[in-house]
């Protein structure tokens, strides 16, 4: 019953601050109720016996991502955002189909069968969960994982050419 | 069965790849180092041409099979494999490909003057890619030749043009893809009838129902007939002619509509001997008209390019008639005059692009008693001129006599009408010539200087050959004989009822 | 190498120092390395010809020129009887006008460009005589008319003078497309070109025929037709004979050597040379003879009324061109062949006469401005004269054995032949008429000139007068190699027409049907009308000047046409040039090229772009409608999975 | 024991509010962040398979998820940052760039 009660707290919580997330006017308030909402789904994870995400949720989204957008909400400066309409003209359009969407997953869902089970967690090797993680990562998913690196690795150019002042040319 | 390259080295490879290496290396070079860059267009160009000399002197004249062969597996997945190879058709066309680079680079050097390294690059990957169609066995490696070569050109037109450039190398561009993609579906086709295979040599000798014959010739026939071009798809030349810089056009007339006709005679000939026989009638009308059509337009010209580019039009009639005429002497002298329309419409071209370096005009009345004031340029274009209306002792009159020869021994029509083409082709090219370089002395050339070391340079390769070809044609007709023979036993298995244009037309 | 194979390429070697050093180094030296050269190749034809009548026939290849398949031709020389006599002809009148042109071209700023370019004509002449297959005979055909090109335009800033080379160029190239075409049925014929083979299989082909559209022609005919107008356009008959009129814009040595003495007798050369298979097809010999008659006739009335001396030694060298055809039709090649010989001497002679005239004149061309130059340039009036007497035909003179040789055979050849002799003897009498109009106007009578040219008035100098000398003995003895028996007899000398002997062997023999009264008759005529001709000018334009004013007035419409050429030239503008550029213009560039072919390929991708005109809408550039699309597809998807 | 069908349906409806954001947010920043909530959704369901699958790999994947969202949170803001500077405006129905 507890762990019932637990889910439906963070569940609830999740939802709800998504909702706030993405109806308030000011960027700031979004940016703020998404780290909590960050919070919630990194406790989700621990349930979840995925402590190495629980941690990365926090660091990096919360910690990097959040901030990274809070910089640029105040780089901008938007002071007549909070003025003016927060939605584009046809959004019933998007309730629409944003509703729509969630019914038909909602629907496919309840009739979904699981898969067979895998080979490594923490239950089956009785290895902590950050050393399982370690082994797939670097056996199996090693030329993902180095191809993820590249991936920031130009992320960062990319975002420092993009976004450096132009040059007098 | 594969002939083993004889010589110790992949020299197929070396040709083409060391341009393309040049190219990238000059990537490396400053933009303001003009002189450097030049130079080093100029010395890879002429490595290139030495690389190839040996393809020259080591060919064995004596089989019809490839020579100098390479073969490595690419896309094992796909059955997909580099392989490399020549014969007699082809090899004098890797030759003339290298030589004629050689010439462009020259005649460039002062005329172009901006963005000079693209320029350069694109010059030295058009080579690689031209040398590449000629040698490559395997139709994806072609194919992907084929279009490379598309892709430099149209730079080289749309950027260092004349003032309706983009115009001119959109229309190129689009005439020639319209018919290469045509092409690929035929390979496609070939592919999955051939049992999955892109080897050249393995799907020439394969039998194919006449029906898929007949489709198969008609997607082949509209890639190579753009770019011979036969009439009535012709009208991209004129255009891409006139705009191009003077080495584009140089390569356009020396190299690039050769591949139509090398086209048909590596593909469509040998793969479809039947639909070829039937529709040699087709064939032959439609290159008569050409030759009399190409060669009447020339006479209502007003601009120098577009009148030598009409010309061209004329002369590939001559080709494709020889070509499908079917007999050796047609085919020989089919070859023979393709590398003839090469030296001597290149020639051509590099002579108005030196007096146009000069004038920068391309109106034929604005010139007039050019050889008052730049007698040496007027000589070397008489030469160029006869060898182009066909004077005996130079090129023209071997390939274009061989070519009637053959033509009249085949259908005697066609070689009476193509006839007529030589004496139109007197017409238009002396009357040219007088407007040009005889007469009073048009005020916009006086005080012109004659052609300096480096043009005379450029343009005496040209003349050598023009009556080396002209006085001793055997050096170059020995590297044919077998592997034409060769062909011709090949077509001679074809026994297709003839279809005539009208019949084709209507249906019949 | 045999030493007779130095003949043609002595020329060619000075022609080619001459044109790449003559610029800069040469210069006005140029002369120094030509007329040695033509010397030389003339000594070495004097002493071929002494080989040859010693009984030697060179035939032999030189290089394998082309080889594709069965079509295998060599670079090779045939020296018989008939080259023999060509290369004697040719060294010689070449030798000469080199000389003569080393003074009349003297201070020319294309100095050096044309005496490359008389070398390279002697070349190329030397290589059509000398083939021993016929497409080497095409090579020299087509070199001498490119040579001829380049000398008739020596002078290319006159816009006439580069017109009449273009014009001589293209209207040649309508003779040679046949010539061409006779040579490619002459190899599918035999499986050779070669000379030899040819004429030893021709009898083969006696009665074949081939199909074309529909109608069946004699194989052999066909042939012998197509070489025959490469003959007409080469050697100026009608109907290409507009062309060598207009040559005579080039320097006057050129006209001499190449459209009196040589080049233009190529195609009766050509025809003599082909006479193994002319002689097979009565059509084609009856259209050489009548051709050849028509022409002479022809030309010879033009050259009534012309008041240019060139033009007028033009319209005489076609008319005395057609008696050559003619002899050839009627199967006397060898009579034809003399005249072409002696010809080349008077003929020359005529033109370089005209050329000193000009030079003296400064120029001009006009005989009703000349008068009375018989004092100022007494060499120039004796050997032209010399020459007039021997074109006219005056008994004693090469002219005469030559001419009376043609009509007679002509005359003894059947039916047809009694036609084309009558042609011709009226010929005679033209010939006589306009060649003593030349000599009376020009040279007799009044200056009529300018002060200042009467005043410049004076003989050209040795380096010219010699070459006219020695012209002029030629244009007397050249003919007495070919005596007829009948004068030979009455003078005693055995075997007198030995020229007919010395060709006989590669030519033939005609047997004249005819009996020594008739042959008396006919010879008799002709000297007759040559002696008429001459009296009826003298009578026109020395004792009644009057008369060709009147006559000109009494006969306008007559006058006018012969004037203007019978509007040849003016026909050929319509009937060809102008609907070939009207097609090149209007029909082609206007509307198959320009408005069918353009259209269709600039309409497909017009057509696209209309259609992606209404596509582009869609594109509204709005990040969300485009989510929104995206969600909705992807709305879409879900249901069809769902579902 | 929670059923695995819960952490989905939570995971789809954070999914669906994403999509509502991004749909209906003028806002391009809030657009961004509601890209960031549909990642987040992703990641629920993978680590929840993971959980009840008994397998490492969802999570591998979502480790690979926060990776490509790092990315794409930096480039995405460098050019709203570059955007905002030319154009003065963050809001998407005021750009037309890629208007055909």
């Amino acid at each position: 019953m507890l762990p019932e009660l637990f889910f439906g707290y963070f569940a609830a919580a999740i939802i709800i601050f998504s909702l706030i997330v993405v109806t308030r006017r000011n960027p700031v308030h979004s940016v703020l109720f998404m780290l909590i909402l960050f919070f919630h789904i990194a406790a989700l994870y621990l349930f979840l016996d995925a402590e190495f995400l629980a941690a990365i949720q926090v660091i990096v989204y919360a910690g990097a991502i959040l901030v990274l957008f809070l910089f640029v909400v105040l780089l901008l400066n938007l002071k007549e955002e909070t003025l003016i309409r927060r939605y584009i003209n046809q959004w019933p359009m998007g309730v629409v189909f944003a509703v729509g969407l969630f019914i038909l997953m909602f629907i496919s869902v309840r009739s979904f069968l699981a898969g067979p089970k895998g080979e490594i967690s923490s239950v089956l090797t009785g290895q902590s969960n950050v050393t399982n993680l370690g082994t797939v990562l670097y056996t199996e998913y090693l030329f993902p994982f180095e191809i993820a690196s590249l991936v920031l690795l130009v992320a960062i150019i990319g975002a420092i050419v993009l976004a450096k002042k132009r040059l007098k040319s | 069965m594969e002939q083993m390259n004889t010589l110790g080295y992949p020299i197929l490879s070396s040709v083409i790849f060391v341009p393309i290496i040049g190219a990238i290396l000059m990537l490396l070079i400053k933009r303001t180092n003009e002189s450097l860059i030049k130079w080093s267009a100029l010395f890879f160009s002429i490595l290139t041409f030495i690389l190839s000399l040996p393809l020259f002197t080591n060919f064995d004249k004596k089989t019809h099979k490839m020579q100098f062969v390479e073969h490595h597996e690419w896309i094992p997945a796909w059955n997909i494999n580099y392989s490399l190879g020549v014969d007699g058709i082809s090899v004098l066309f890797v030759l003339l490909s290298t030589l004629i680079t050689i010439t462009c680079v020259l005649v460039s050097w002062n005329s172009i003057k901006t963005k000079l390294k693209e320029f350069y690059i694109a010059l030295l990957l058009i080579e690689g890619a031209m040398i590449g169609v000629f040698c490559a066995l395997d139709f994806f490696l072609f194919y992907i030749f084929w279009e490379a070569m598309l892709i430099p050109m149209f730079i080289l037109i749309g950027v260092w043009g004349g003032p309706r450039r983009v115009y001119a190398a959109i229309k190129f561009f689009l005439y020639t893809l319209v018919g290469s993609v045509l092409m690929l579906v035929g390979i496609i086709v070939l592919y999955f009838y051939g049992g999955k295979t892109f080897d050249i040599l393995k799907l020439s000798v394969m039998n194919y129902p006449y029906s898929m014959q007949l489709w198969l010739f008609w997607a082949f026939f509209a890639a190579f007939a753009v770019k011979v071009p036969m009439f009535p798809v012709h009208t991209w030349l004129p255009d891409a002619h006139t705009e191009a810089p003077t080495a584009g056009s140089v390569i356009l007339a020396g190299i690039l509509i050769k591949m139509g006709a090398y086209g048909f005679l590596r593909f469509s000939l040998p793969f479809f001997p039947d639909a070829s026989k039937a529709m040699t009638p087709v064939m032959m009308t439609l290159s008569v008209i050409a030759i009399i059509y190409g060669a009447v337009v020339c006479l209502a010209q007003t601009d120098l390019k577009r009148l030598i580019a009409y010309s061209s039009v004329s002369h590939m009639g001559f080709v494709t008639l020889g070509i499908f005429a079917m007999n050796v002497n047609g085919l020989e002298g089919g070859i023979l005059q393709m590398i003839n329309h090469g030296i001597v419409t290149g020639a051509l071209f590099l002579s108005v692009g030196i007096i146009y370096d000069r004038t920068h005009s391309r109106e034929i009345a604005d010139y007039g008693g050019v050889a008052t004031v730049l007698p040496v340029y007027a000589a070397f274009f008489m030469v160029f001129t006869l060898a182009s209306i066909g004077l005996p002792g130079m090129n023209g009159f071997i390939g274009e006599f061989l070519i009637i020869l053959g033509g009249f021994a085949a259908k005697k029509w066609a070689g009476v009408l193509a006839a007529t083409g030589i004496i139109i082709g007197a017409a238009y090219m002396l009357w040219l010539y007088q407007r040009v370089f005889f007469m009073e002395v048009n005020p916009k050339v006086q005080g012109l200087s004659d052609v300096n070391l480096r043009e005379i340079i450029t343009l005496l390769p040209m003349v050598i050959l023009i009556f080396w070809i002209g006085v001793y044609p055997n050096t170059f007709l020995s590297f044919m004989h077998v592997s034409v023979q060769h062909l011709i036993d090949r077509l001679n298995i074809g026994t297709a009822p003839e279809m005539t244009l009208a019949k084709l037309l209507f249906f019949k | 190498m045999k030493s007779y194979q130095l003949i043609p390429f002595l020329p060619l070697a000075a022609f080619v120092i001459n044109i790449l050093l003559g610029k800069r180094i040469i210069k006005d030296k140029a002369h120094w390395i030509a007329v040695p050269a033509v010397l030389a190749s003339w000594v070495i034809s004097v002493f071929t010809l002494f080989d040859v009548i010693g009984g030697k026939v060179f035939n032999e290849d030189l290089y394998t020129w082309i080889i594709s398949d069965g079509f295998i031709v060599s670079v090779g020389f045939l020296v018989d009887q008939l080259t023999a006599v060509m290369l004697i002809v040719v060294t010689t009148v070449s030798s000469l006008v080199h000389i003569y042109s080393v003074g009349y071209m003297h201070g020319d700023k294309g100095y050096y460009r044309f005496f490359s370019y008389l070398s390279l004509f002697t070349f190329s002449m030397l290589m059509l005589v000398m083939a021993n297959n016929f497409l080497q005979l095409y090579f020299g055909w087509e070199a001498v008319g490119l040579c001829s090109y380049f000398l008739i335009g020596f002078w290319y800033e006159k816009k006439s003078a580069s017109d009449a080379g273009k014009k001589a160029f293209i209207v040649n190239r309508f003779g040679d497309f046949g010539f061409g075409l006779g040579v490619i049925m002459i190899f599918l014929t035999f499986g050779t070109i070669h000379y030899e083979p040819v004429f030893n299989a021709v009898n083969g082909i006696v009665g074949q025929s081939i199909n074309i559209l529909g109608y069946d022609i004699s194989l052999v005919t066909l042939i012998a037709l197509l070489l025959f107008c490469g003959a007409v356009g080469k050697s100026a008959q009608i109907p290409l004979h507009v062309w060598l009129p207009d040559a005579m814009e080039g320097p006057t040595p050129v006209s001499a050597l190449i459209h009196a003495a040589t080049m233009v007798t190529a195609g009766v050369f050509m025809v003599a040379r082909c006479n193994p298979i002319f002689n097979l097809s009565h059509v084609a010999m009856n259209v050489v003879a009548v051709t050849g008659a028509v022409t002479a006739l022809f030309a010879a009335t033009i050259a009534l009324v012309q008041n240019d001396i060139k033009r007028i030694i033009a319209y005489s060298t076609i008319s005395q061109l057609g008696y050559m055809f003619l002899a050839c039709g009627v199967g006397a090649y060898a009579a034809g062949i003399f005249h072409l010989y002696t010809h080349a001497f008077f003929k020359a002679l005529l033109f370089l006469g005209a050329g000193s005239v000009m030079h003296a004149m400064a120029g001009e061309l006009d005989i009703q401005k000349m008068g009375g130059l018989k004092k100022y340039m007494p060499w120039t009036y004796w050997t032209f004269l010399l020459a007039s007497l021997s074109i006219a035909g005056i008994p004693g003179f090469a002219g005469f054995f030559s001419k009376d040789e043609i009509l007679w055979q002509a005359y003894a050849s059947g039916p047809l032949g009694k036609i084309v002799w009558f042609l011709g003897a009226v010929t005679a009498l033209l010939t006589a008429f306009y060649s003593f109009r030349i000599v009376f106007v020009a040279f007799h009578g009044k200056f009529r000139g300018t002060h200042e040219q009467e005043h410049h008035l004076h003989e050209s100098p040795k380096v010219m007068t010699l070459p006219l000398a020695i012209l002029a003995i030629g244009a007397i003895i050249s003919g007495w190699v070919g005596i007829p028996p009948l004068i030979g007899e009455f003078l005693g000398i055995e075997h007198s027409d030995k020229f007919g002997a010395f060709l006989a062997p590669v030519v033939g023999h005609p047997h004249a049907e005819g009996t020594h009264g008739e042959e008396i008759f006919v010879m008799l005529l002709s000297i007759l009308f040559a002696v008429g001709g001459i009296i009826t000018a003298f009578f026109m334009y020395i004792k009644r000047p009057e008369i060709p004013v009147q006559l000109g007035e009494s006969m306008k419409t007559a006058y006018r046409v012969l004037w203007n050429k019978y509007y040849v030239d003016e026909l050929y503008h319509l009937i060809i040039v102008r609907p070939t550029f009207w097609v090149a213009q209007s029909v082609i560039v206007g509307v198959t090229d320009g408005k069918i072919i353009e259209g269709i390929v600039n309409g497909v991708p017009r057509a696209i772009g209309g259609f992606s005109e209404i596509l582009r809408r869609v594109q509204t550039g709005f990040a969300h409608h485009y989510a929104a699309v995206m969600a909705l597809g992807l709305l879409i998807i879900m249901i069809f999975l769902i579902l | 024991m929670v059923p695995l069908q819960w952490y989905i349906w939570l995971a789809t409806a954070v999914f669906a509010i994403g999509v509502l954001g991004f749909l209906t947010r003028r806002n391009i920043i809030i657009m961004f962040m509601s890209i960031e909530l549909m990642l987040n959704a992703v990641n629920i369901s993978l680590v929840s398979f993971s959980h009840y699958l008994q397998d490492m790999r969802g999570q591998i994947l979502s480790l690979f998820v926060i990776t490509v969202a790092a990315a794409e949170a930096a480039i995405g803001l460098a050019i709203i940052i570059a955007l905002f500077r030319n154009k003065a405006t963050a809001h998407v129905d005021e750009m037309a760039e890629t208007k055909g």
